[in-house]
């Protein structure tokens, strides 16, 4: 009965299925074979990436919970743990912008109060295609629209992100969602099915033919048959999310459960096999008692069906009925379903026969994996050259409206003002910082986050692009004052069957692996994303960083925005002759090529330890990394982002390009302003941490002024280039 | 003295709420469960922002009919305070404490940010330690904030001196671009004809600690301890 | 028995939502739209019940429950 | 030319705004609602066309505008 055209269907090879055969000691039947495509399925195994995602570092003396879990955990001291994860919903998306963004939200909230958390924020990294096609605007739309929908409604803040625009996202716009909670040390809930006997309950909604078939068709390409293959779309319920994650709080509260799993993908199957696997020990569900949504549905369909906002708990067994009242309370049934067993074994009922009966090892354990071939991509070698070198523009003033007109450039207003980014009363910085702030109720303490990645980076270095990614997110929390404490990460790539993936995929992950030991920062997880190809065209590699750091006292932070007129504007780190890889090249010259920025990690680490002792010590009045369009887009968003829109002068003395030296993105520099009587203690802070300390110019006037050696480069009015940097996404939005 | 902060299902500011009024604000606060049926001898009844019922029907529409709302009517009917905030107002709307209605922002888009405000009328349990013209800075987070009324209403309300709050310009000019959500008469704030019931689209809870980026949401609570005390 | 409830805003309140779907059409070259506005709908079943009960019953949900008497108004249909 | 485009979910999709609806009128005591479904409602005004014309737009624009295929289905009525 199981014959290749199925196994196809299932995306299983034959060798996996031979190997199934000899794992379970029989011919499974098709709820069986079901359960091992999900679980075998690239998106719920890592085939591909597991031995290469095992270099990462993920020790350290304050991880509580490295990767392995529904997200990662860290101590940080008053008896509170911090926990946090990203993950994509990418092809979703696509397929429905809206939805997709929003079941995104739903499920990565899950992952962190599955463990016992309260989400007190959420961050979003996106990548589109250029605005000026009406399909990007309208997937960007949707997903914007979204996130907002299911965070705003359920209160938790969208605290910040990130969006990049680039032609290889038209087809497989990106949507990367991190969410960070907090819990008390002694109060984590893991995914256990431990102790024979006790209940095992559904809560939540009621299951639906939603999205069968969404894990494997996350782990494979889109191609012509992208309708056959649709699941059904899976609609977010924002409002009983909210009644789940407030009733699995209070029952971990009062200590009245075992373990909990969300319901993600791969719902029924991943939740009960892998909690009993993890225990050591077995599950019996009888489908029956599965509330549903829709009449007649198959034990495949039950099995497989990934309905959102759905939890399975084992509970105690003598305080099942006093979870049941919470849950009640909250307006929500508990049913019980099953039952914890001791045999190792996954055991389904419904309508009176056994349906499934394997052992969970293999399904959770023991799928192959894969150290697929690689090979240096061909595009590679003429695309890193930078010949022959662009011309240097005649008019500054016209390269700078420019790049201030490219959307990964300008203001991100227009989406952020959709996302309440305030509730919840801890934010501390507003979206448009380099990094969120969130004080934590009741301490003196804040916690940072970051998201970065550069994919254009990525695609002309993949090490460099992994290396500077967690640079980046560590630079920009230092520019609020805040040291890296962990990491997570979302590897967004293209297919890894083919070579030049994997290569790209093994050289990011080498980068990231360097970066992540030269700041002695452990990775607690993250989430791999291949096959985000369409009709055969991969995306950029696109690893996206989400750094968490801490900050002992909340009131030692700063933010980019100049704050008063007169103060001495300074560069932590130098200007080199660097044009590769820049958006200047990419939306100027249309060219994305070149040489990637060079990073000397120790350099960068220094710079970021110079920007924090400054901020601690009191002595700065902004501080803002370069970053994307270089010194001259960084000068001018300080001036942006001030209340006053304060502008400056600044002369420069580099020798190099003078393209490079405004618009090149060099790594390890933070532009800073001080006010003239913390000059000195600055620059003898520099001096200790044994760097030099470039004085540009001065805040000042209401026009943004750049020379270089006395002579005038760029000079235009702070509104003039506001005005094109506010309105660019918008106006574009208005074009539909 | 003693505050209420009423929980829906899908209320999700009332934390926030708590908060101020008990650790900011250091006045004793009690939450009220929505199936409840006594308010427990609160002296201010405040609803608090969120997605009660998920706002899936019309924003505030279901929890109107909560048995702790019937209490609530009650309450205000006899002259209690009652202060609704962001999705409290529209709760209050419904149940018809406030007159008018609120429709999708004008842009429709959820909106989240800092307004201004100009505070129109002082004499009120709300706004006593204010002075008239006074703008305050204080964020909105919504999606239905576009105040309606019929032209009739709005005449009354504007002769009762029912308005409170309306959006203006930070130098307390009324525009139409100040006027984010596209309200009616720029209006922000509207308190009932017995002066006792306020409800209000921005969020003075947002804005009561300086680590927040304003505190000129302070005033609120003041004017509201003042009052009672 | 099954219903449709159709609520639509009362002619005096603007409809945004209506204007955007049209200008989104003209965009798209459907000139010859000249008005929409934007209402919900409700497909209700109900239990058996007569006809003369379903009139009683379906107004007043309406009218408490479905709709806003402030700004919006309400018309049904029997279908089944 | 006046036409009525109604908008739903389709069946399998979950629609959480009628289960919440529901849920709201049983707490309210009309037990005898089974199940409600909400969606959209676009009444829209059309320049004089021949029914057949209309046969022809209602559905097209329906289909790339009013509706989003994926998750919703479509029907409409003319009115006028
Ligand atoms: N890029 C990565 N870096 C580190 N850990 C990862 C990465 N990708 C996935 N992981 C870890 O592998 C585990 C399985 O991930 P995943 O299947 O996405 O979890 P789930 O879907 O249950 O949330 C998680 O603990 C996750 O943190
Ligand atoms: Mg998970």
């Amino acid at each position: 009965m199981i014959d290749k055209k199925l196994l196809k269907e299932h995306n299983l090879t034959e060798e996996e299925y031979h190997l199934i055969v000899e794992l379970i000691g029989k011919e499974p039947n098709l709820t069986e074979l079901g359960i091992f495509s999900l679980m075998w399925s690239e998106h719920c195994s890592y085939k591909s990436s597991k031995i290469h995602l095992k270099k990462l570092p993920v020790e350290g003396k304050d991880v509580i919970q490295g990767p392995g879990e529904n997200a990662g955990i860290i101590d940080i001291g008053e008896g509170l743990a911090v926990v946090f994860k990203i993950e994509s919903h990418n092809h979703p998306s696509f397929i429905e912008p809206y939805q997709g963004a929003a079941t995104g939200v739903g499920g990565i909230l899950r992952d962190i109060f599955t463990m016992g958390a309260r989400p007190i924020a959420i961050m979003d990294s996106l990548r589109f295609g250029p605005l000026d096609k009406p399909k990007n605007r309208a997937i960007m739309d949707g997903v914007v629209a979204g996130i907002a929908g299911y965070g705003n409604s359920i209160g938790v803040p969208t605290v910040g992100g990130e969006v990049y625009f680039n032609d290889c996202y038209s087809l497989n716009p990106l949507v990367n969602v991190f969410c960070l909670g907090i819990a008390e040390k002694d109060k984590i809930f893991y995914a256990k099915a431990e102790g024979a006997g006790n209940p095992v309950l559904y809560v939540g909604s009621k299951t639906g033919r939603d999205g069968i078939h969404g894990a494997t068709m996350a782990s494979a390409e889109f191609g012509e048959d992208l309708e056959e293959k649709r699941p059904n779309v899976q609609v977010g319920d924002p409002f009983k999310e909210k009644l789940l994650l407030e009733a699995c709080l209070e029952v971990m509260d009062q200590n009245l459960i075992v373990g909990i799993q969300d319901m993600g993908a791969a719902g029924l199957t991943c939740s009960t096999s892998e909690m009993a696997s993890n225990s050591g020990s077995g599950i019996e569900i009888n489908l029956d008692l599965v509330p549903q949504r829709e009449e007649g549905m198959t034990p495949y369909e039950i099995m497989l069906s990934e309905s959102q906002e759905r939890m399975l708990i084992v509970a105690k067994k003598e305080k099942v009925a006093d979870v049941q009242k919470v849950f009640a309370k909250w307006d929500l049934d508990a049913v019980i379903i099953g039952r914890v067993t001791d045999n190792g074994r996954l055991i389904v009922n419904a309508g009176g026969k056994t349906v499934v009966d394997i052992p969970v090892d293999p399904v959770v354990n023991l799928c192959p994996a894969y150290r697929r071939p690689s090979a240096v991509p061909a595009y590679l070698e003429p695309q890193s050259q930078l010949d022959p070198a662009p011309s240097i523009p005649e008019d500054f003033n016209k390269a700078m409206e420019k790049l201030l007109s490219s959307p990964t450039i300008s203001d991100k207003e227009w989406v952020f003002r959709q996302y309440d980014h305030m509730v919840q009363t801890n934010t501390a910085l507003l979206p448009g910082a380099d990094a969120s702030l969130l004080r934590i109720k009741n301490t003196n303490r804040a916690l940072a986050v970051a998201l970065d990645g550069n994919s254009l980076y990525a695609y002309l270095d993949p090490k460099a692009g992994g290396k500077i990614a967690v640079a980046e997110a560590c630079r920009n929390l230092s520019c609020v004052g805040a040291s890296p404490i962990g990491v997570t990460n979302c590897l967004n790539f293209g297919n890894p069957e083919k070579p030049e993936i994997m290569w790209q995929f093994q050289n990011v992950i080498e980068g990231i692996t360097e970066a992540c030991q030269a700041f002695n920062i452990p990775v607690t997880g993250g989430n791999v994303s291949f096959y985000n190809d369409t009709e055969g065209v991969s995306i950029h590699p696109t690893p996206v960083l989400g750094v968490v750091g801490r900050l002992d006292d909340v009131d030692k932070t700063t933010s980019p925005s100049f704050k008063q007129e007169g103060d001495i504007l300074c560069l932590l780190g130098q200007n080199k002759n660097e044009l590769g890889a820049s958006e200047y090249l990419k939306y100027v010259h249309k060219q994305k090529r070149g040489l990637v920025p060079q990073i000397d990690l120790s350099t960068e680490k220094k710079v970021q330890e110079l920007c924090i002792a400054a901020i601690s010590q009191g002595l700065l009045s902004s501080a803002h990394d370069v970053s994307e369009g270089g010194l001259a887009v960084c000068l001018a968003e300080c001036s942006f982002l001030s209340e006053q829109k304060i502008g400056f002068t600044v002369d420069l003395q580099d020798n190099i390009r003078v393209d490079a030296l405004l618009f090149g993105e060099s790594q390890s520099r933070i532009c800073v302003s001080v006010r003239a009587e913390n000059f000195e203690p600055l620059r003898k802070l520099a001096e200790e941490h044994a760097l030099s300390l470039a004085v540009l110019g001065k805040t000042g006037g209401d026009r943004l002024v750049i020379h270089h050696k006395g002579k005038e480069l760029l000079n235009i009015p702070v509104l003039h280039g506001y005005n094109i940097w506010k309105q660019n996404i918008p106006d574009a939005f208005r074009m539909n | 003295m003693k505050f209420g902060v009423v929980i829906f299902p899908g209320s999700n500011c009332d934390y926030d709420t708590y908060f101020v009024l008990k650790d900011v604000f250091d006045q004793e606060t009690t939450f009220l469960w929505h199936k409840e049926h006594s308010l427990h001898d609160v002296d201010c009844v405040v609803l608090p922002g969120g997605f009660s019922y998920g706002d899936y029907l019309r924003s505030g529409a279901i929890a109107k009919f909560s048995p702790l709302m019937q209490e609530v009517k009650e309450f205000a009917d006899k002259g209690g305070l009652v202060l609704g905030i962001c999705n409290g107002f529209q709760v209050l709307l419904e149940l018809e404490l406030l007159p008018g209605a609120m429709t999708r922002n004008k842009n429709l888009k959820f909106l989240c940010q800092h307004v201004h405000l100009r505070t129109e009328n002082t004499h009120t349990p709300f706004t006593n330690r204010a002075r008239k013209g006074d703008v305050i800075k204080i964020p909105i987070a919504h999606f239905d904030g576009n105040y309606f009324v019929e032209p009739e209403t709005l005449h009354t309300i504007k002769q009762n001196d029912q308005i409170i709050f309306r959006y203006s310009e930070p130098n307390g000019h009324l525009s139409e671009r100040a006027n984010v959500n596209g309200s009616m008469h720029n209006i922000a704030g509207l308190i009932n004809t017995g002066g006792n019931v306020l409800g209000m689209m921005p969020h003075p809870e947002r804005a009561s600690e300086a680590i927040l980026g304003s505190k000129d949401g302070r005033i609120i609570f003041e004017s509201i301890i003042h009052w009672l005390r | 028995m099954k219903v449709r409830v159709l609520v639509s805003f009362k002619d005096s309140v603007l409809d945004p939502q209506g204007q955007a779907v049209k200008n989104a059409l003209h965009t798209l070259g459907y000139g010859g739209v000249i008005d929409i506005r934007q209402g919900k709908v409700f497909e209700i079943e109900l239990e058996d019940i007569s006809v003369e009960e379903a009139n009683r019953i379906i107004p007043e949900i309406s009218d408490k429950v479905l709709a806003n008497p402030i700004i919006e108004k309400f018309e049904y249909q029997i279908i089944e």
